[in-house]
């Protein structure tokens, strides 16, 4: 089976995020005012084959834990679909 | 003459270039804060390399709406000459008055190094005292120096000779070896349609003076400081 | 029974906690255990080696300032002053690879800028365990694109450094940064909070909860358990440092500052406590001013934070609002958060309550002071005998020179320098891959010669040996282009010092370095101690690491270490012994770590470096490189692949053995190619400090060609062993 | 009112990612076969005030236009849920 997964890496809470800040200066200064906490981490989306869903879900979990994200500093999430 | 430096908060090449024309090629040169609203007097806007505004979302995007670009867009659109160095090139493809955009290197890596490039077109006001297909010996030092544009902007920038350096070996062989970020058709700058502002990756800048290892840099502003004078 | 387990936990023991119910009269509170928790830890307390740094010699004719400031601080004429210290991210750096080797190099540019000087430099030494492991090749190209991040972003150039690769820091691998500023004399600041009235001004970063206890965490062994510490890592945010770069040299060239300090380790407990206790004043602070990031931080965590980018200022009211102006106009936050008092006494407010009330000295002083046991560890006997006449003759002594050159340690370190931005600022004339790296000074003739050098298989086969040899290696790298050493600063990374042979190589180490120091005198300024670095009971080679300033009177006189002319004639100053102990031939080529390392004579050392000094600055020769790991046929290679030129050379055996000839790594000896004509100068001034020294063959040709007494052991093109030694590490990393 | 908004912002199709290469080829050498197609982008998350969803959506596609993508190389999309 061929499934589609997006996982999404942020910046743990607590953990400092210059880019979100210098963003949210940015649309600050650009007059958008009224945005609370902007946090930016990465998106990633990809296709794999797996027996069924819960095999990629165990796949996809360990992909994160050791490579994808660095739990020191950030979090995943993830969302498994058929393609 | 005068020329023009821009600082943005992040920038750190402002130094070098504003001590190459000042010490090395005795030329008047003022500092100009990312803050101001006007550039009056300016005959040659430098937008130095650095991390303008940290470089965060994508090199030189927030930059691009400083108060000084504004200025720098209108000074641009009068046919002022600008002349954006490694970041500089970034925030002027960032706010459009150069064509395609500077993605991560394809190694993912930095480069700090030397390179050559070919000059595709000796014809303008930044290499008319460059012989033709001249090869320069310049370093870059860049993460985001893969330049991208469609197919269709490729076929336009070729045809209107707007792509000036392309990256060559030091025999002048423009081949995949000698391109050190993936830059597409290997170029390493371009300029605007009216060749009023270029935009290039390597840091002329840095090959002013024997002692750095290469004085290529100066034909650039050689070139620049003859067509300011026959204006 | 109250709190007991809490001094614990935060790593104190139960005779410091006495100490602190004695000095204060009564029990901590919570905040005030925490605050105590982190100046006494070893990162901050230097409570295990305090003693032992007394043996060395910390003063000079130069020296402006020694160790106990932000910073060591040379005079260079001119009215001008260097500043630089290096220091250890270690243990960050093995959890988040990245983030840990970036906010290193945060932190060491902000000690600089403690001293109101200009950093204009940065080195960093690494050690890894194999890159053919992938976790260690994860740790090294996030440590290497770390360094860069920071630096390049910051626009401050890294010039120079080193990097070893051997098994003992496969878990603890070893990050030291190193940063060096410029500044004028009269601009020198120091990190006192004197006069009471004045403003304790904080800024820069907003406080998060990041990196509490991070102190105590760098002076814990790694394990499973510091994997899950994760408020200790911190995340850099180089843009933010680079305006407060420029806001706080801006304050301090118009004289708008009393004190200048850093916040890094142990966070605002740290600065406040010692600026205060420096100035023999007090403070009062108050917590609800600190900007935060967060809500509801406590006093304990604000406190305690360790967040990046940020500096204490000292200001009298009167200059306030200059103050702020540079700030704001940088786009800094700046806020007043407390001021100087008269008794001394560290007094913390939040909501109006005092939530901390301590002696300033009793936090940055008073630690107690301990001398541990040190005993000679076993393996020193067991390893130090080596029978040479047990050991196998070279037969191809081709394959050894390419094995040696293509093996990482040796390897150009390339894939590592063009990572970062070595020559922003335009001032360096040597770039990283010569012996040092040279940076002009602006407006004067003069260049800085850097190095960071430490080989810690001699360490570990004998420290006190191997302590001198860090330090004539980084002299001798320091004169090979061209400079005179000027003084050291140091980052001594070992294992648990509360074992007794780990404490004994830390003694002998820095005796060893200490007599070093001084004959080739060079005091050492300031540095770091970097303990705990062991995994599972396994420590690390101790490894000294030893950064070396030198000052070139005139940049034109610089030397680089690659043939420059064919014709020109080769010649090796100082002597070759039968000495393979520790060396890499003996590593690579019969796996072995044995026998002592080579024999160290300051004298001839002194004589060395004198005879490259004046030849460079009498401008006799053309090149010059120290040989160090790999021996003659190493450094003939290097100078050949990096000039784009081969080499015929001739040498005699005399009673060496064929490999201790061509690999040993004898000490005190350079190569060196010279114009034929030139060489009657050159015998005068080896002649003249007592030197002995060899012609051994001449530039030209397109090989390295050796031959001993005859017979020919070495003919490789140079594109063979610039293959080898180029691409090695690409190639693993690849 | 306040929303939630999160924006992806994706290099657009046809050109190159080569981030989203080294994390297939690192996965591939972990041993983590059968992936097809990664694609690395980012994740931004952030809190806004705004009258209404409508207004909340147009302020929010001005601000992809002007400054989180850049359109030359980058799609982006976004959803917007009361907070
Ligand atoms: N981590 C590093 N960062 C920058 N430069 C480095 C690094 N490691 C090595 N280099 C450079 O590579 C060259 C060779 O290093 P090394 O073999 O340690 O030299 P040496 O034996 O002379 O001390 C030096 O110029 C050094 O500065
Ligand atoms: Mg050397």
């Amino acid at each position: 089976m061929l499934y589609k997964v997006k996982v999404i890496v942020m910046p743990r809470k607590g953990i400092l995020d210059p880019q979100g800040q210098a963003v949210a200066r940015a649309l600050y200064t650009m007059d958008y005012k009224g945005i609370n906490s902007i946090r930016i981490g990465k998106h990633l989306e990809m296709e794999i084959e797996g027996e069924n869903q819960q095999v990629v879900e165990e796949t996809v979990k360990e992909m994160c834990e050791k490579l994808l994200a660095n739990t020191v500093i950030e979090d995943y999430r993830f969302c498994i679909k058929e393609a | 003459m005068k020329f023009g430096v821009i600082v943005f908060p992040g920038s750190n090449c402002d130094l070098d270039a504003y001590h190459l024309v000042k010490d090395v090629l005795g030329k008047p040169v003022e500092y100009i804060w990312h803050q101001k609203n006007s550039v009056e007097g300016f005959d040659c806007l430098i937008l130095p390399g650095g991390f303008s505004y940290g470089d965060y979302l994508r090199c030189g995007a927030i930059a691009r709406f400083s108060p000084i670009m504004q200025e720098v867009v209108k000074f641009a659109n009068r046919g002022g000459l600008v002349l954006g160095i490694c970041n500089g090139f970034q925030i002027l493809t960032e706010v459009g008055l150069l064509p395609g955009a500077l993605l991560r290197n394809k190694d993912l890596k930095f480069h700090c190094q030397y390179v050559h490039v070919k000059v595709e077109n000796v014809n303008t006001p930044f290499t008319n005292l460059i012989e033709p297909e001249r090869i320069l010996k310049v370093p870059i030092a860049h993460g985001d120096g893969n330049y991208y544009i469609d197919e269709q902007g490729l076929n336009s920038l070729s045809e209107k000779k707007q792509v000036i350096f392309r990256y060559a070996t030091a025999e002048g062989t423009v081949s995949n070896e000698a391109n050190p970020n993936g830059a597409l058709f290997n170029i390493a700058g371009v300029i605007s349609e009216k060749g009023n502002v270029l935009g290039m990756m390597p840091h002329p800048e840095r090959a002013g003076e024997a002692i750095l290892g290469s004085t290529d840099g100066l034909y650039i502003f050689q070139s620049l400081i003859n067509s300011l004078e026959r204006l | 029974m109250k709190e007991t387990k809490n001094w614990q936990e935060m790593g104190l023991t139960d005779t410091e906690y006495q100490l602190i119910v004695d000095g204060l009269g009564r029990e901590p509170n919570y905040v005030e255990l925490g605050m105590f928790s982190v100046m006494w830890s070893e990162h901050c307390s230097y409570k295990h080696s305090r003693k032992a740094l007394k043996m060395f010699p910390t003063t000079g004719e130069r020296v402006l300032q020694g160790p106990g400031e932000n910073a060591g601080v040379v005079d260079i004429g001119d009215g001008l002053a260097v500043c630089f210290k290096i220091e250890s991210h270690n243990h960050p750096s093995a959890i988040e690879p990245y983030q840990g080797a970036a906010t290193g190099v945060g932190g060491i540019i902000r000690d600089i800028l403690a001293m109101g000087a200009r950093p204009v430099a940065l080195l960093n030494s690494l050690r890894f365990g194999s890159l053919q492991n992938p976790r260690v090749r994860h740790l090294f190209s996030g440590v290497v694109s770390g360094i860069g991040g920071y630096g390049n972003c910051i626009g401050i150039p890294t010039v120079g450094g080193e990097v070893y690769f051997a098994p003992c820091y496969e878990a603890n691998p070893l990050v030291n940064a190193m940063c060096v500023g410029v500044v004028n004399k009269n601009h020198l600041m120091k990190g006192q909070a004197t006069g009471p009235g004045n403003l304790v001004i904080l800024v820069g970063a907003s406080t998060g909860r990041d990196g509490i206890h991070g102190v105590t965490f760098a002076s814990e062994e790694l394990s499973e358990a510091s994997e899950k510490k994760r408020p200790s890592v911190q995340v850099g945010d180089p843009f933010m440092e680079k305006l407060l770069v420029e806001a706080c040299l801006e304050l301090v060239e118009n004289d708008y500052l009393v004190g200048l300090q850093d916040l890094g380790g142990a966070g605002l407990t740290c600065a406040t406590s010692e600026t205060a206790s420096r100035a023999g004043t007090g403070m009062e602070i108050n917590l609800d001013l600190v900007p935060l990031r967060e809500k509801n931080l406590t006093p304990y965590e604000i406190m305690l934070s360790e967040s990046q980018e940020r500096m204490l200022l000292i200001v009298e009211p009167s200059k306030e609002n200059k103050v702020m102006e540079i700030c704001h106009r940088w786009g800094l936050n700046a806020i007043a958060i407390g001021r100087v008092t008269d008794d001394r006494i560290l007094r913390i407010f939040k909501d109006r309550k005092i939530v901390a009330e301590v002696p300033a000295r009793m936090l940055a002083e008073d630690a107690p002071i301990y001398s541990p046991l040190a005993i000679e560890p076993d393996y020193i006997k067991e390893i130090s005998s080596l029978n040479l006449d047990e050991l196998s003759e070279v037969i191809d002594a081709n394959r050894v020179l390419l094995t040696l050159l293509s093996s990482p340690t040796i390897a150009s370190k390339e894939w590592v320098y063009v990572q970062y931005d070595y020559m922003v600022r335009t001032s360096t004339v040597i770039h990283p891959g010569s012996d040092s790296a040279v940076v002009r000074i602006r407006d004067t003739t003069k260049g800085l010669a850097l190095t960071t050098d430490c080989n810690s298989l001699y360490t570990y086969l004998d420290p006190y040996v191997g302590g001198m040899i860090a330090v004539a290696e980084a002299a001798r790298n320091i004169v090979c282009s061209g400079a005179r050493p000027l003084a050291v600063t140091d980052c001594l990374n070992f294992g648990n010092p509360e074992k007794p042979d780990i404490f004994w190589q830390f003694l002998k180490t820095i005796e060893g370095m200490s007599e070093a120091c001084r004959i080739l005198q060079t005091p050492v300024v300031g540095g770091n101690v970097s303990f705990y670095n062991e995994r599972s009971g396994s420590p690390i080679h101790p490894t000294p690491t030893v950064g070396m300033v030198g000052l070139l009177e005139n940049i034109d006189k610089r030397c680089t270490l690659e043939f420059k002319n064919q014709g020109d004639i080769i010649v090796l100053l100082g002597n070759s012994f039968n000495e393979l102990g520790g060396s890499q031939y003996l590593l690579l080529i019969h796996d072995l770590v044995k026998g002592s390392p080579p024999a160290l004579d300051l004298q001839k050392e002194k004589s060395l470096l004198e005879t490259l000094y004046q030849a460079i600055n009498e401008g006799i020769i053309n090149s010059a490189h120290d040989l160090s790991e790999g021996g003659l046929a190493v450094a003939l290679a290097e100078c050949c692949i990096n000039g784009s030129l081969g080499a015929r050379v001739a040498l005699e055996k005399d009673n060496l053995r064929i490999d201790a000839l061509l690999f040993g790594e004898s000490q005190s000896r350079a190569v060196v190619s010279i114009m034929p004509d030139k060489i009657p100068s050159l015998w005068q001034l080896a002649q003249k400090n007592g030197l002995e020294i060899n012609a051994i063959g001449y530039v030209g040709g397109d090989t390295l060609h050796i031959q001993v007494d005859g017979q020919e052991w070495v003919n490789l093109t140079i594109e063979e062993i610039e293959e080898s030694w180029k691409k090695s590490i690409e190639k693993l990393m690849s």
